[in-house]
């Protein structure tokens, strides 16, 4: 096994693991945090991936930048609604509210 | 052929993302004017784009001037065309009135990054409408979804923070599954340029692709709020102001729709029909199930935001007929564009009502029909579009998606629209019903900027004489020569 | 609820890992092409070559959703401005005078640094960026007060200046087509101004998350 | 050599990761967050993708560790030393 495909098939277990994270878990900076990891998985899946036949890319590293920078924009964008919501409500989750009308 | 310089494609995508810098520039609360001035010239290159492709078929706009699969190829084609119409058709007059709007004593600190959000939005829509290359959609969608957010939290309060936040973490989440659908389909193949995967997906997709396409699909369709994925929508769209709910549930639902139907009609063409009845199956428990909140919730936007649910069900009922009949096509985007219209006028017509009232529950609308009638009018219109009556573009819709079902003999289809068109006529009816009853004495009513009113009668027109026009925006699908609708 | 999302995470992450496994190669290969059109891309750096002209227009959306997270968190804190900490401490005052020229130098460093190697403008604009909260935290920093005039500039400017390259290439026949031989000098141009308004936007991440040290 | 490298650095990976979600202290789960973010550097470092380390590092470490561990701050604080919002 390539070292690319050994961290793609981490990348898929850490994006599972994320991605069951942000609906599991009830704290608001926890969702955030399982996000991330989420998001680090398809990134390790994408260059990883690419890169199974030993031949570097740097097309997906170039992606993986530009996503990198999309994450922590959208992570604090994430706590900056954490922290609102929790000044406005002292709430740091959203189930109390999941009243649909 | 135009000059290079010139491209209307391009500039759909610098112009509004350079007035939403320079509305930043300008200040918090200002720029509503350049805004403006700017869409009304994005109204006239959406129109010119539409008319060339028309003319002389889908073009291709080499980013960088590498071409795919090094560099990105924006695409416009008929489908994007309409599309493109459909976002500044409603951008515009959304504009006029969010200009005054926001110029209203109630609503001025909600004004702050109003226009510099809306810049960032349209251009992210326009993007994803031109792009053909899934990294670059990956990258609109996220534009998309943060400004979308940015615009639901604009309000400020508790509610409207919650509902963004639960937008966000969904919008999240969908945009992960769908960028690890990409980064699949780029080790499967070695590229993510749509031109280029069409052909390779054909010679028999592996594993992975399906697994791609089920991720990308299923990521899109909560970012469509397709039902079971709609929880986040009412709260978002019922929570947001007025002009705000009007660009979200018009045209920030259906990018992602198209998107699903750019990639089922290309790409994946060869593994769609597997998922075909589970998508209509969605789509008419979105019909039903959305229709029926309506019919229950207490608030104006509250309705006319499940409305969008129900309405967003017949888009999905096009998957099923695609295969049996090419009609369904124009069904789904006539149905895209008629219910833009409609719901941005509804939307704007609820915010005028709000602000007539002071409340936003329907028993506080008793005897408004008297002081705003001409809102009351262009709700009642909206209200044909969205019931499918003839001669609107609901009505042309619904009887194309109806015809498509006989003609496959799927009749379980027809069902579904029929009802659903009965159980909108419910809902629509319970506003206008209360609008008019007589209510003795002094209701203390608030007056209303006519341009507000306007603006909503001018969108609810549009979504009714669409009917008449249809056949035009129909044969731009359709391409110049050739029956094939997708490039 | 649980239990469900277990199962099916599991199911998705085995269905994933025996699909990884049975790969075939890719069809494409775009390393060689990257490599076979590096000499045109005016940089020597590949991934740069990516980021900045292949590829170019992914980065100027990217940078659009930076501006748009910082306009959101700026309605969050309702437009008022993080106030100034008054009683900084005057040895954080010391250090931050001390490192503010090494952080200037090392940013432009890597500015210039990412044509030929790994670097470039967003490593360059998140040193820019701590230099930028450490003034604040320090208190030297008056101009944080509130998105002011030039603050918003300084912002913007970075996208504007992208915009108006990407524009003005059009003239030569296509969004961000860069001529090959001033393809080198126009990057610069762009990542010089990317570094400046990413390291004020990171830096307004942080600084502007619902008035910190209010 | 390399190779067992990658053997120890995967489990790290996806140990800290799991942890981090799974821990019951909301400030062990930042600090295992940040040596998540570290660990990813390193990952890309073996993917002989030098930028992304550098990036992931001071970005995705970085940036993202100091705004979690501030908002982990500001969320402990009770309602009302903070002002009401609207």
């Amino acid at each position: 096994m390539s070292t690319g495909l050994l961290y793609a098939l981490a990348g898929v277990l850490l994006f599972v693991l994320g991605a069951a994270g942000v609906v599991v878990l009830a704290h608001l900076l926890r969702k955030i945090l399982a996000f991330n990891v989420m998001g680090s998985g398809a990134f390790l899946v994408l260059v990883g991936l690419a890169q199974r036949e030993g031949v570097v890319d740097p097309v997906p590293q170039a992606m993986v930048l530009t996503g990198i920078v999309v994450a922590v924009a959208a992570t604090a964008l994430a706590l900056g609604l954490a922290r609102a919501l929790h000044a406005r409500t002292g709430r740091t989750g959203l189930s109390e509210g999941a009243r649909l009308d | 052929m135009t000059e290079a310089w010139l491209d209307p494609a391009a500039w759909l995508i610098l112009l509004p993302l350079s007035w939403a810098s320079l509305t930043f520039l300008a200040g918090p609360g200002r720029g509503g004017r350049l805004a403006i001035a700017a869409l009304a010239v994005q109204c006239a290159l959406a129109l010119g784009l539409a008319l060339e492709v028309a003319a002389t078929g889908a073009r291709v706009h080499a980013v960088g001037g590498w071409g795919a699969p090094l560099g990105i190829d924006l695409l416009a084609d008929g489908l994007s065309a309409v599309m493109l119409l459909l976002t500044q058709a409603v951008a515009l007059p959304i504009a006029v009135y969010a200009q005054a709007y926001f110029t209203d004593a109630h609503h001025r600190q909600e004004a702050t990054w109003f226009w510099p959000l809306a810049g960032f939005l349209i251009a992210a829509m326009n993007a994803l409408f031109l792009s053909a290359d899934l990294f670059n959609l990956y990258v609109t969608l996220e534009l998309l979804g943060l400004a979308a957010v940015g615009l639901v939290a604009l309000g400020g309060g508790a509610a409207q923070i919650a509902a963004a936040m639960r937008y966000l973490l969904v919008s999240l989440v969908a945009s992960g599954a769908y960028l690890l659908g990409v980064a699949l389909i780029y080790g499967s193949y070695g590229t993510v340029a749509i031109a280029t995967l069409g052909p390779l997906i054909g010679q028999g997709p592996p594993l992975a692709i399906w697994l791609a396409a089920g991720l990308m699909a299923a990521g899109l369709a909560a970012k469509s709020a397709l039902f079971p994925f709609h929880f986040w929508l009412p709260p978002a769209h019922g929570g947001a102001p007025a002009p705000v709910s009007a660009l979200l549930s018009a045209l920030v639902v259906k990018a992602s729709f198209y998107l699903v139907l750019r990639l089922w009609l290309g790409p994946f063409a060869p593994l769609a029909q597997t998922a075909a009845a589970l998508a209509g199956a969605l789509g008419a428990a979105a019909i039903l199930w959305g229709s029926w909140q309506a019919l229950r919730t207490r608030h104006i936007k509250r309705l006319v935001a499940w409305s969008t649910v129900a309405q967003l069900g017949y888009l999905f009922l096009v998957f099923p007929l695609l295969a049996a009949d090419g009609a369904a096509l124009q069904a789904g985007v006539m149905q895209a564009v008629a219910h833009g219209l409609a719901k941005a006028a509804m939307f704007a017509a609820a915010g005028v009502l709000m602000l007539a009232t002071g409340r936003d529950t329907l028993e506080g609308l008793a005897g408004v029909a008297g002081r705003v009638p001409l809102t009351l009018f262009a709700f009642g219109l909206a209200g044909v579009t969205i019931m499918g009556l003839p001669p609107s573009g609901g009505f042309l819709a619904k009887w194309l998606l109806i015809d498509a079902a006989l003609v496959s003999g799927q009749w379980g289809w027809v069902v579904v629209i029929i009802a659903g068109g009965l159980l909108a006529a419910g809902y629509v009816f319970r506003v206008l019903r209360q609008a008019f009853l007589v209510v003795p004495g002094d209701t203390g009513f608030q007056p209303v900027p006519r341009r507000l009113e306007w603006m909503a009668f001018v969108l609810a027109t549009a979504s009714v004489l669409l009917g008449l026009r249809g056949v035009e925006l129909m044969a731009l699908l359709n391409g110049p020569g050739d029956g094939q609708p997708i490039s | 609820m649980k239990a469900l999302v277990t199962i099916a995470g599991l199911a998705l992450a085995a269905a994933l890992i025996a699909a990884l496994l049975q790969l075939p190669p890719a069809a494409v290969q775009l390393p060689a092409q990257v490599a076979a059109n590096m000499a045109q891309s005016g940089v020597e750096h590949p991934v740069t070559a990516v980021l900045l002209n292949f590829r170019g227009y992914d980065t100027l959306l990217e940078v659009a959703v930076l501006l748009l997270a910082l306009l959101t968190l700026l309605t969050l804190s309702g437009g008022a401005a993080p106030a100034p900490d008054g009683g900084a401490d005057a040895l954080l005052r010391g250090v931050a005078r001390l490192a503010l020229p090494l952080i200037v130098l090392t940013a432009g460093y890597l500015l210039w640094a990412g044509a030929h190697r790994p670097g470039g403008a967003f490593q360059a604009g998140a040193v820019l960026a701590a230099g930028a909260v450490l003034l604040q935290l320090a208190g030297l920093l008056p101009a944080w007060v509130g998105p002011q005039r030039l603050l918003r500039l300084g912002l913007v400017l970075g996208f504007l200046v992208f915009l108006g390259v990407a524009a003005t290439l059009l003239g030569g026949g296509a969004l961000l087509r860069y001529p090959p031989e001033r393809a080198g000098g126009l990057i610069l141009l762009i990542e010089a101004g990317l570094t400046l308004s990413l390291g004020l936007i990171l830096a307004g991440l942080f600084l502007f998350v619902t008035g910190r040290r209010s | 050599m390399s190779l067992a490298f990658d053997l120890l650095l995967v489990p790290a990976l996806l140990w800290s990761a799991w942890r981090c979600l799974a821990t019951p202290d909301l400030t062990r789960a930042v600090v295992l967050f940040i040596v998540f973010g570290l660990l990813m550097a390193l990952a890309w470092a073996r993917l002989a993708a030098p930028d992304i380390a550098l990036a992931e590092a001071a970005i995705g470490a970085g940036l993202t560790g100091a705004l979690l561990l501030d908002a982990l701050g500001a969320l402990r604080q009770r309602r009302g030393e903070r002002q009401e919002g609207a």
